[in-house]
């Protein structure tokens, strides 16, 4: 061809800048942990180091599920009382069978399948009425939030489920249990992490969730099947959801009309914190992960000094989310 | 003689203490429909006290309702709306969260708060020999809660000056949110003699987080309100940690809304105040505390 | 404008038909966009399809690719008759279509783009495999980046490169080019006509669209004209002349395309003294007299869009000194040079342009509402308005109450130029003024371009095609790396000497840039 | 140039759908109020619907200030906590001039300044955090969430501010009041709608939100203020929140840690409801209104029929939520 076309060098000018942006919620989560550590010296023990990241599980899995949402351009605010619902569910199930199955693994088992079967299906109709009935999905979600949080109500007659304690008991190690030394939710939250991760960046459907949300027309266009694709991300949420009740169940043995609230901001939060952007199209799991180890860090330091009134915690959360958020903001 | 038409209005059931509200509204709402036919009862639930005045005029308007039973979700916020139903005629009475104006309210049937904290602090003080440390977990800021953490506080000065409160945070009468703040409480205070968790629903978070740390310092965990896994737990001795309850009963609702119903259709105004106290449950007097239909 | 075809003779099979257009009517709506056309594509040759703005020609292309049903009659593809359900149906057909307007995933990479919907790979993909396959693609239309690099980041002309190359990844039969060459300059486009060329010898079918006449003229084997949504006729290339096409397009005769120059007048319109945009452009210093139509010429990449973005404070940039009129003037934003009565034309009408959702008369009206607010805005002024500008720029469209989305490619160009027109500038800056504008809107557009300099205004092109800018301008600067090279007026204003600049054959001597003042 | 345009022939068919698409929030009020009809005959009494369209009015009012905001791209998930804020401080100051100023009409005017100050600033924060700070809409704005909500319980300590009984008696027509025999919030909320509606649609900053919704880009280059007016809306939305607190204080007199919580849901939904887009862009002022008229009479319905367990509140708000969306899902 012809040689009047230079060849353009990929300069890497002004890319330490976009670096030091995309890791923003990185510094953020350090300078935090630096500020923790100053604060009150036990916040660096193994002890309270796994407290925090046992706790940043729960948030932390609903929001990898709520990441690839976010990247297709959708949203899911029904997570929180959804995880309601499943625990509720599943307790239920799982004392109804227990009476024939026995207290043992096979009782919990079927607990855990009913939560994946649960969370998919509801996953599965916010698609359905996302794609093929055309709602927007802060409206499905909306109404779903609703809903879900009141039929649970309703199962509990507005008090508590518990779980049969001799259930409880076996079902527990899946919390309190630890592998490799470390907590079996760390464990969890990080497989899931890392699959979340791989299905975004090394598979086809993962290419296809952020090229919808970048544009739906393009997406078409290139012949893929956006319904289906959609329809899959509010799956993995509700995925991701079960995972995290399977969690959360053996910890309190119970759930009850409080089970959740709020989680959906939490969930969002840390989505967006970790550099994903609300209008999608593109994000990450792993700062996913960092903003839900970091809000959850906000919480754990507050909890360990008294230099401020109580009264003001969410003062604090709220100027600490702002400031992260500010770090990172040049890469916009 | 006009029909009795009892509108109740109560907070929505959010968390166990609540849900004990609504079961034993609507249980009384049985009753008295049976015992006194003619008279009817419409319970309706608000989740905040916007809604929760909504709700009364719309009961007023629609329902025609001649007397109001409510709990108010907060004391201040509803003191105007209830205030404007009893001008148009309402027989108000109030329960458990007095109004600030009490001229709204024409009868008024309530825990005691202020009682609720002080035999708290009496059983945890003579329980740790008048020395230890406590951490306190509070529920969401109201006045309600500021009540019961003041008089628990006071009372523990003035009686039992060795006990220390190390810190009070809140844990909104949540589980999740008790579980967490006790875990951070165990990682900041490598001594904890009692926890006072002022709820049954935040001790049972309380509970399992002592449980997961394995810590044996903690000798006492003092709940309160009468959930019935709580004052079983009591009643059977079965774990060392609850000993005992405060009460702080659900069933005042049913309480008020029988004796508005018993006076109202003999065309008779109820006692002005009705003050229901909170006392200690202990092993002895557990049975009287148990009722296994309830949620809560 | 009629280079000799350098058409190897090859030894033809007999003539197949390898699509057959019967029938094929389309309505959008209400609107009927294409009025039972039929007409058939033999197998290897390159078909040009030519028509005006809003003739029907994305249209029937997008029938063909899968991308729109027709509401009547049918395409055969080898014989036989088909029912594409989505563009795959198409392309497993082999038949793939270069969009007229940009269908890029804007934050993905030039390489996820290419393969989007073909990613290769097993379970995992092979990003590996795709980069490299991408960059093969790249270099096949000589567009030499990184193939990681977001779309997001690309000059439109580079968006334009990476379409063609997707559609060359993709092992077409039939590949449908609509206006590829719009946003390229004559550099590349000499490469993109080479490589059609090529694809012909290796047996492939190409549709080719283009308001490019001197192209098609160049490469097409056969030509079909649409008018208004009607087929017209389909005729051997080899006897037309790129004046016979445009005839055949409009339906009667077009006369000079370019109206005589006039002086321009010895006061300056705009003055701008060392304008820097940081790895853009470097040091620019110009001026534009009042009644001059100053070009800018260059290659993609030279500078220019981002120069002039530079000096409209839409991009980081530094500047000495602007003068309008004599008098310094401030441009930190595009607010601030409307209020200098200086307006700016972008490149990129998709996306800077025009609110494609919006419908024709707020985009008409969105830079000179403060006419219509009295103080409350008086939308049947503003339709007043729509409606003569629509006569005036000759904007086609079936309705007036449609969004911008729904003009053709071409159609959505003039709205884009009535809008920034109605603000009644001073100086003028076009950038690509006449992308994908017919023939006959490109004469009126250039009539109306000296009727500005007439009337006294600063008038300021940049445009990648030679022919314009050597017709059209009074003064010519030739741009290269974020350096104007060379400054060119009258005889030295030839297509030679504007490429030497251009591909840094020739240099301005040593003379910097900064000298090169008029 | 050419005078060649064509006259395609137009039929009106499609646009029957398109506009029953378009009414589809209005369509969904009117069956509603059928059904609430058919399950309570009073819900039909001028005192009911009075009583509706009074509760209405705050959330209404909130919600046109949202409109504006959405339609330019942004969110406000603050507008609850703002308004307790506004709320308790409005208090704090009325009580405090009412010492020096008198029980009357100058005290309630002070504290009406005071609002739409208060009001105005706080968006203004907004504004300036998300156009100069480059930081998100939905992170500034949750941030400021927990420290609105943070700081009113900080000036509550954790308890309620209430108004001097006598400033609030000369307060309370403001709510309590009529005029031409409709409530004052009712007026209120009718001319504010009046007036968005007529910003929006019918002024060049109206116009130019619209723009940036649909191109931030494309209004840059036509030479539009982007910040000014994104920040704007910002104010608009505190303004709003103003003017209800304005009705809101008269009427429950205090305030504490939870008025107006929620409220950025409701009014969120409100305006999705009514048919805005939340991806920002275009939406309209009455659809707004019906979508809050519509929340309230869900609410209203539900008090007004026995059949729902109270436990299902929440489920049948849901359910007829998505129902309504799915009406006038076709113009999408
Ligand atoms: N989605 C749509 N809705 C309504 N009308 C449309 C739509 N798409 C195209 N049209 C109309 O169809 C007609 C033909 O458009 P088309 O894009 O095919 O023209 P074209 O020949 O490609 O023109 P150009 O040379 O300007 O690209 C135009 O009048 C256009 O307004
Ligand atoms: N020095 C450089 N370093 C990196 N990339 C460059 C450089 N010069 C040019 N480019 C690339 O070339 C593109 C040139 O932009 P653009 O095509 O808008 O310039 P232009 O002079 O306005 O050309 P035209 O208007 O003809 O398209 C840029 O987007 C950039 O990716
Ligand atoms: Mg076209
Ligand atoms: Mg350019």
């Amino acid at each position: 061809m012809t040689s009047s076309t230079r060849n353009i060098s990929v300069a890497p000018a002004s890319s330490l800048m976009m670096r030091l942006g995309r890791l923003g919620p990185l510094l953020g989560l350090v300078l935090l942990m630096v500020l923790a550590t100053a604060l009150n010296s036990s916040f660096l023990s193994p002890a309270n180091l796994t407290n925090v990241a046992t706790s940043a599980a729960f948030i932390g899995i609903i929001a990898v599920g709520a990441t690839f949402v976010i990247i297709s351009g959708g949203i899911d605010l029904s997570v929180g009382s959804l995880a309601a619902l499943t625990a509720g569910s599943v307790i239920l199930i799982m004392n109804a069978v227990s009476g024939t199955l026995g207290a043992g693994w096979t009782t919990v088992l079927v607990g855990m399948v009913a939560a994946l079967v649960i969370g998919a299906l509801a996953g599965f109709a916010h698609g359905m009425l996302i794609t093929r009935g055309r709602i927007e999905p802060f409206i499905v979600t909306l109404g779903t939030l609703g809903i879900f949080r009141a039929v649970l109500t309703y199962l509990s007659q507005g008090g508590s489920i518990s779980l049969n304690l001799d259930v409880a008991d076996t079902f527990a190690p899946v919390y309190y249990g630890r592998l490799l030394g470390l907590p079996v939710p760390v464990i969890v939250f990080a497989l899931v992490a890392l699959l979340g991760g791989l299905i975004l960046n090394r598979t086809r459907y993962g290419r296809y969730v952020q090229a919808i949300g970048s544009s739906e027309q393009v997406a078409r266009y290139a012949a893929i099947d956006v319904s289906r694709v959609k329809t899959t991300t509010y799956v993995l949420q509700g995925l991701c959801v079960a995972v995290a009740t399977i969690l959360y169940v053996p910890r309190l043995g119970s759930a009850s009309p409080s089970t959740g609230l709020l989680w959906e901001l939490e969930a969002i939060a840390a989505v967006i914190i970790g550099g994903t952007a609300l209008k999608g199209g593109n994000g990450r799991i792993w700062g996913t992960v960092v903003g839900a180890l970091l809000l959850m860090t906000i919480t754990n330091m507050l909890n360990l000094t008294n230099i401020i009134s109580v009264y003001l915690n969410a003062a604090v959360q709220g100027i600490v989310i702002i400031l992260v958020a500010f770090f990172q903001r040049g890469k916009r | 003689q006009t029909k009795t038409i009892i509108g109740v209005s109560i907070p929505a059931a959010d968390h166990g203490w609540t849900a004990g509200v609504v079961y034993h509204a609507n249980e009384a709402k049985k009753m008295v429909e049976r015992m006194y036919p003619g008279t009817q009862v419409i319970v309706k639930t608000a989740k905040d006290a916007n809604e929760q005045a909504n709700q009364i005029q719309d009961m007023l308007t629609v329902n025609k309702i001649n007397t109001l039973v409510i709990l108010p979700q907060e004391s201040a916020p509803l003191t105007a709306p209830v205030a404007a139903l009893k001008r148009q005629g309402v027989y108000t009475v109030v329960v458990d969260r007095g109004l600030t104006n009490p001229a709204a309210q024409d009868a008024y049937v309530a825990g005691d708060n202020r009682s609720f904290g002080k035999v708290a602090a009496q059983y945890m003080g003579k329980q740790l020999g008048g020395k230890g440390n406590v951490v306190v977990l509070r529920g969401i800021p109201t006045v309600v809660d500021n009540q019961r953490v003041e008089s628990f506080e006071a009372a523990m000065k003035a009686q039992y000056p060795g006990v220390k409160i190390l810190d009070k945070k809140f844990g909104n009468w949540n589980r999740d949110d008790a579980f967490k703040v006790m875990q951070d409480y165990l990682t900041r205070f490598p001594k904890i003699d009692a926890v006072w968790a002022a709820d049954d629903d935040m001790a049972v978070g309380v509970l399992k987080a002592i449980q997961q740390a394995g810590r044996k310092d903690i000798r006492v965990v003092l709940g309160g309100g009468g959930m019935k896994e709580m004052i079983k737990k009591v009643m059977d001795g079965s774990d060392k940690l609850v000993t005992a309850n405060v009460t702080y009963p659900p069933s005042m609702i049913a309480d008020a809304i029988m004796l508005a119903a018993k006076n109202r259709t003999a065309g008779k105004a109820l006692p002005r105040s009705t003050i229901i106290p909170s006392v200690l449950v202990s092993k002895s007097n557990a049975q009287k505390f148990y009722f296994p239909q309830s949620p809560f | 404008m009629t280079a000799a075809r350098p058409r190897p003779v090859r030894p033809r099979p007999e003539p197949r038909t390898h699509v057959a257009f019967q029938g094929v009517t389309k309505h959008f709506g209400p609107v009927q966009v294409l009025h039972d056309i039929s007409f058939e594509i033999a197998a290897g040759e390159v078909h040009a399809l030519l028509g005006e703005n809003g003739a029907g020609k994305s249209t029937l292309m997008k029938v063909l690719s899968g991308h729109h049903a027709p509401t009547l009659g049918h395409i055969e593809v080898n014989g036989s008759p088909v029912q594409f359900r989505s563009a795959r149906d198409a392309e497993a057909l082999g038949i793939v279509l270069i969009h007229q307007e940009f269908n890029l995933a804007e934050d993905l990479t030039i390489a996820q783009n290419i393969f989007l919907g073909h990613e290769p790979g097993g379970w995992l993909l092979n990003d590996a495999d795709m980069n490299r396959r991408a960059a093969e693609a790249l270099r096949l239309v000589d567009l030499h980046l990184d193939p990681r690099l977001r779309v997001r980041q690309l000059s439109v002309g580079q968006k334009q490169l990476v379409e063609i190359a997707r559609a060359l990844s993709r092992q077409a039969r039939l590949l449908v080019m609509d206006e590829p060459t719009a946003a390229l300059t004559v550099g590349e486009t000499r490469v993109l006509l080479e490589l059609v060329t090529r694809l012909r010898e290796e047996g492939v079918t190409v549709l080719y669209i283009s308001h490019k006449l001197d192209e098609v003229e160049r490469i097409a084997d056969r030509v079909t004209v649409l008018r208004d949504g009607h087929f017209i006729t389909t005729q051997p290339a080899a006897g037309l002349t790129p004046q016979a096409m445009a005839n055949l397009m409009v339906g009667r005769e077009l006369e000079d395309m370019f109206p005589p120059r006039q002086a321009p007048r010895p006061a300056v319109a705009l003055r701008v003294q060392h304008l820097s945009v940081p790895g853009w452009a470097h040091d620019l210093s110009f001026e534009v007299q009042q009644g001059e139509v100053l070009g800018f010429a260059g290659l993609v990449g030279a500078g220019r869009t981002e120069a002039f973005e530079g000096l409209f404070g839409l991009r980081r940039r530094t500047v000495g000194r602007v003068e309008r009129h004599g008098q310094p003037v401030m441009i930190r934003n595009p607010g601030d040079a409307a209020r200098h009565r200086l307006v700016y034309l972008s490149e990129d009408r998709k996306g800077k342009g025009l609110l494609v959702d919006a419908s024709l008369r707020e985009n008409l009206t969105l830079m000179t509402l403060s006419r219509y607010a009295r103080p409350l805005l008086d939308v049947r002024a503003e339709q007043r308005a729509l409606e003569r500008a629509v006569d005036e720029y000759g904007i086609r469209t079936g309705q007036l109450d449609v969004p911008a989305s729904a003009l053709s490619g071409g159609n959505q160009q003039k709205l884009a130029l009535a809008k920034i027109l109605e603000t009644e500038p001073e100086v003028v800056i076009l950038d690509e003024p006449t992308r994908g504008v017919d023939v006959g809107a490109k004469r009126e557009i250039y009539h109306l371009i000296h009727r500005l300099a007439e009337a006294g205004k600063g008038v300021i092109v940049i445009s990648s095609e030679l022919p314009e800018l050597l017709g059209l301008c009074h003064r010519l600067l030739v741009m290269r790396e974020g350096h104007v090279v060379g400054e060119l007026t009258g005889d030295r204003m030839n297509e030679r000497e504007v490429i030497e600049y251009a591909t840094g054959v020739r240099t301005a001597g040593g003379v910097s840039a900064g000298g090169l003042r008029a």
